[in-house]
């Protein structure tokens, strides 16, 4: 789960990394109380889960209350790269000397948390990393013994930062290893980590991503998702605990696993067709789990044709023909369902779409036999 | 003689009186496999159709001396499940619950490495040896004794690849499936080495998918290492970029990541890449002629 | 350094260990004060570095305001084991069902915490262990991963307190743990762990011995020192950074580094003499402490002779030497001084003795030698 | 061939410019020994007498290939310092700052023992090989090189040991003093097993001393894993029970801990145990002849 930037700041404040005073408004006027109990100039942010807000305009300095007002009448509403912007970020202006880049993430190839630290900051890292190479100074961190301050030495030395900003930026990555690891994080990146004319090191943007299995345990992170922002038929598949993605064609696609969905996609393209989503029911699905996700799947009208495919482990091949067939008949769903049932109980299943007599329910041997019978249907 | 399990292990069941976890523990035993006990705290002293429970697998190992767990209770006692028998002396652990915070399994994966114990998994189907043994949730219907050593992100794909050199003729030595998450107890490498090690293990098929580096580095590796036919499948070439596809091991992050960049990595290993699963039993056949 | 009863409870609170209401109280007044605003009946314990205050008479349950008083002014002052009581801790009775025993503690063996748990409680441990054996369950922790859940759910079930108390103890063991972590203590003692009538489990009683070394990361502990109740020459040795401990003797004994002067303490008594203390100076002592370390000896009436054993590695001998004429010279010593010093900076050592000629101080080659000289010096 | 250093030994001294730090670092040169490089952080660049300064252990390694690192860090730091070291690929690090806290230490302790690193003490004085390197505080006027190894839990009883050894002629492979604290880095058992290997070393001396049950347990591995003669010493037979004796480790608690009870232990085990350090000379004079 991607937080805002002021959720992310929030949380980095609370774990001890500076950052300016801000608030977060929703509408015109709370942004001008915003900038009015800030006091002097402000930065008026629009707060959207991806990057380059700023070319966007989504960015504004305004001296006062006034121009405050005026950069969220424009910023709120705005499209930035196909997110409506509901929020902006109101913010103390700082007085920037510098700009450098801070980061942990999970590093999935070497198992282990990876700090970053460049005195290159403001620009995308991938840009710094292309154009600088060498320019970030890098430290994996062992998981069990956790952070000690070495770690930030070497940073700081291996950045060319030591001289003047050690102790201040071996601080910081401190404490944004403590946010990674207390907020269960797989990303906290600070770019800009600005260094004031006054000296003081302070997080001017932050993006953190906090990890959705964590957030049993994080009721306060759980709690800022924004679920206005989220496409609702996402969050329709999201209220329902399925793992639904949103795509461009025509066949409805639905799986038991990420990889068999994946590789049912690429089937169905490699047949000539064009996948209309993404939908994993994931493990041991019950019958009533198939109808919530036939629901969702049915609510996109572009829909016309959905390709049941099923290999079933944990998932039984019965459970799931059970709920097609309740799904057909409480949704009363007359598009053609092409199913291939294969694994654990797989002749029941069979057996049970085959007895049922269905008209627009289709049983095909094989994968790739399904995916051409529903590219068919689908150009019927 | 297959790997990491065989006919030999004695397997406990970690949360043997969940609805899973007895339907998967009676599964896997009628499929021949050695599941001699299982472990649910405060119901020590029952059984399952004859199959003892214990409070602690402390108590499993030294009652029955178990050398293998299977795992089955819920993401937010997962980590604790996998400390709990690694401190107890089973070697080999497999977990098939998904949802564990990765952190957990941060922690998990160097504990588990530090004292020289396989973790399979989490978010796995398991692995078995055909003929020998299941230790997980894999249909075993469509699984063969054989040669064919297969190793899989994906649980289904692992199922729909099996199906496909079955209905070849061509059986396997053993097929794990590693799981999908983001950190996993076991890598392709891991894998790849002990089937690189195992003289029933004639050729191996990978199957990987969108994310991460895991494919590429084992493309690298069996190239340098194995010297066994290596085929292999991708998932997710038409899975639009910047979006998580299920798994939280399938996120693409810029180029590197794609279906496609492991797919060359793969083939420029000279390792041949099927188009679907019904190519790869294809390409099977043919490295096996 | 180990803490009241009073000051344990207090830090084991802090982490969620249920501890009974109570107060500190230093005077008859304090106490009848604290048992007034607890209310009922009450417990006055003595507070002392100690066991066996209960059979000592320093613990009595009172009804009311005027019983604490009345206990108060009997427990404060009184001598328990040589420690003069000079505080009581009044706390609410607690209506026990049930006594336990549970506690962390550094295993030097096995470079591990190990965390104990058994259904006898209110004996001492050792007396458990003793009549009997095996109704101890202990589980180690590994220090790098720290508490997991299935460790208490171990020592629930092995300690045969699962069937009832499972859930309850087994939050307690983990709730220790991070005591055990978080304050670096080398013991977190609870005996009795209770369960009242009503069901709770809480701490009765609590021994917590805090790291010394660690002291500097927690300021809190370090503030509850009872300087009132060292030894003052003690107290004047720490004040002076070296580690001194009175013995019976008349043989002053000084020396650098724990295990020598142990030795020192062996040979005097093998050549017949008594020493008066274990005084060790350290490493890499300079003249000054020397000079502060003779001044902790002298200040014992008792000391007829006192005996210098060096062997210099990163100490100076040179600097002992230097130390020990200023001494002589600031605090006027006449008792006889033997000194032997070998090791680093030997020959300077030497000279500087040698050179002073001073005449109540005796060079000796040998440690032996210098041992008999010294033992034969306090019988003179 | 000595155990642990010896005169190939490429030594970083952490903490070199301070006053205790750039003192011993001079002396263990003079000694012979390769003290190649220093960190401080900070002073990058500098030199102390020709010994080049690096900000981090890391580039110390780069630069002059260390393997063995000597700490002089306070306390507060010193863990720290071990954990640059270990992650730098140094194989042994020797600490002689005392005072370090107990829980650093079973995190140091743990962490350096997964990754096959040797810690030696700290709150100890180094070690030697005479005649061929010295790395920490011992003053090497009283060794000499020679066949009889040297474990101590005490830095000045190890000179006291040595002094009365070379007296009589007899020289020393090692001298380790591996540090009184309660948690150390290397047992008496760890550095016994060395001697053990060391063809150098003929004959070992067991320094112990009150507090632990180290000896006891160094006296039942020597007993069955060790074919050379052991004579040890143990200090404190008139040191009160109940009471902190300078060390950390030298806490008696009741009857286990105590002198007798290491010197009963290691009789029995067929370890002859001096009264002094002068008859610890005589005995190890005897079992050589």
């Amino acid at each position: 789960m991607d937080l805002y930037e002021h959720q992310g700041k929030e949380l980095l404040g609370c774990m001890g990394v500076p950052v300016p005073a801000g608030r977060v408004a929703f509408s015109v006027d709370e942004a001008a109380a915003a900038a009015e109990e800030l006091g002097g100039p402000v930065v008026v942010k629009a707060q959207v889960h991806t990057g380059g807000r700023g070319k966007a305009g989504g960015i504004r300095v305004v001296d006062d209350a006034a121009g405050a007002s005026r950069a969220a009448a424009d910023i709120l509403g705005m499209d930035i790269k196909g997110h409506t912007v509901g929020r902006v970020y109101v913010e103390e202006a700082s007085d920037i000397a510098r700009e450098l880049y801070a980061a942990v993430v999970l590093d999935r190839a070497e198992k282990r948390p990876l700090a970053m630290l460049s005195s290159m900051g403001g620009m995308d890292v991938e840009e710094i990393a292309r154009e600088h190479p060498g320019a970030i100074a890098r430290v994996h961190i062992d998981p069990l013994l956790g952070w000690s301050d070495y770690l930030g030495r070497r940073l700081a030395f291996e950045s060319g930062l030591a001289a003047d900003l050690g102790p201040a930026v071996s601080e910081v990555m401190a404490r944004l290893y403590e946010a990674f690891v207390i907020y269960e994080a797989t990303l906290v990146e600070v770019n800009p980590l600005a260094v004031l004319a006054d000296g003081r090191v302070v997080a001017l943007d932050c993006k953190l991503t906090a990890d959705d299995n964590a957030l049993f345990r994080h009721a306060d992170i759980a709690g800022m998702r924004d679920v206005s922002a989220a496409d609702p038929q996402e969050q329709m598949a999201r209220d329902r605990g399925v793992t639904y993605v949103k795509l461009d064609g025509d066949v409805g696609v639905l799986g038991n696993g990420a990889g068999l969905v994946m590789s049912t996609l690429d089937v169905v393209a490699n047949a000539g067709g064009r996948p209309a989503n993404f939908l994993d029911v994931g493990g041991g699905a019950k019958a009533e789990e198939i109808v919530q996700a036939l629901e969702v799947i049915t609510s996109d009208p572009k829909v016309r044709v959905i390709f049941f495919n099923i290999f079933g482990g944990i998932t039984r091949c019965d459970e799931v023909a059970r709920g097609i067939l309740t799904a057909v008949d409480q949704l009363r769903i007359t598009l053609p369902i092409v199913v291939r049932l294969d694994g654990t109980n797989q002749e029941e299943g069979r057996s049970l779409i085959a007895e049922a007599g269905l008209q627009n329910v289709y049983s095909e041997p094989t994968m790739t036999a399904a995916a051409e019978r529903a590219v068919a249907l689908a150009g019927a | 003689m297959a790997i990491l399990i065989d006919e030999n292990s004695r397997v406990v069941v970690q949360g043997i009186t969940g609805r899973e976890g007895s339907f998967h523990a009676l599964r896997n035993r009628d499929y021949g496999t050695r599941v001699v006990a299982g472990v649910t705290p405060g119901k020590g002293g029952q059984q399952v159709e004859g199959i003892p429970v214990f409070d602690t697998v402390r108590e499993a190992v030294a009652g029955e001396g178990v050398d293998t767990s299977l795992i089955f209770v819920p993401a937010r006692f997962a980590a604790d499940a996998m400390y709990e028998a690694i401190d107890a002396g089973v070697g080999v652990v497999v977990t098939i619950t998904e949802g564990i915070p990765v952190h957990d399994m941060l922690r998990a994966y160097h504990h588990a490495r530090a004292r020289g114990v396989t973790l399979i998994g989490p978010n796995c189907p398991g692995l078995i040896s055909p003929g020998r043994a299941n230790v997980g949730i894999i249909p075993t219907s469509v699984f063969k004794q054989g040669g064919v050593g297969l190793v899989s992100r994906s649980g289904t794909l692992t199922y729909q690849i099996a199906h496909e050199l079955t209905r070849r003729g061509i059986g396997q030595s053993t097929a794990v499936g590693i799981g999908g998450d983001p950190i996993v107890g076991s890598s392709f490498i891991d894998v790849l080495e002990r089937f690189g090690a195992d003289e029933q293990t004639e050729a191996v098929v990978l199957v990987g998918e969108i994310g991460g580096s895991e494919e590429e580095a084992a493309a690298g590796w069996a190239q340098e290492h194995l010297d066994k036919p290596v085929v292999a499948y991708v998932a997710g070439f038409t899975a639009p970029p910047g979006k998580q596809m299920g798994h939280a091991g399938a996120i693409i992050s810029g180029s590197a990541g794609t279906a496609q960049a492991k797919q060359q990595a793969l083939e420029a290993a000279g390792i041949r890449v099927g188009k679907d699963p019904d190519e790869v039993g294809d390409l099977v056949a043919e490295v096996l002629r």
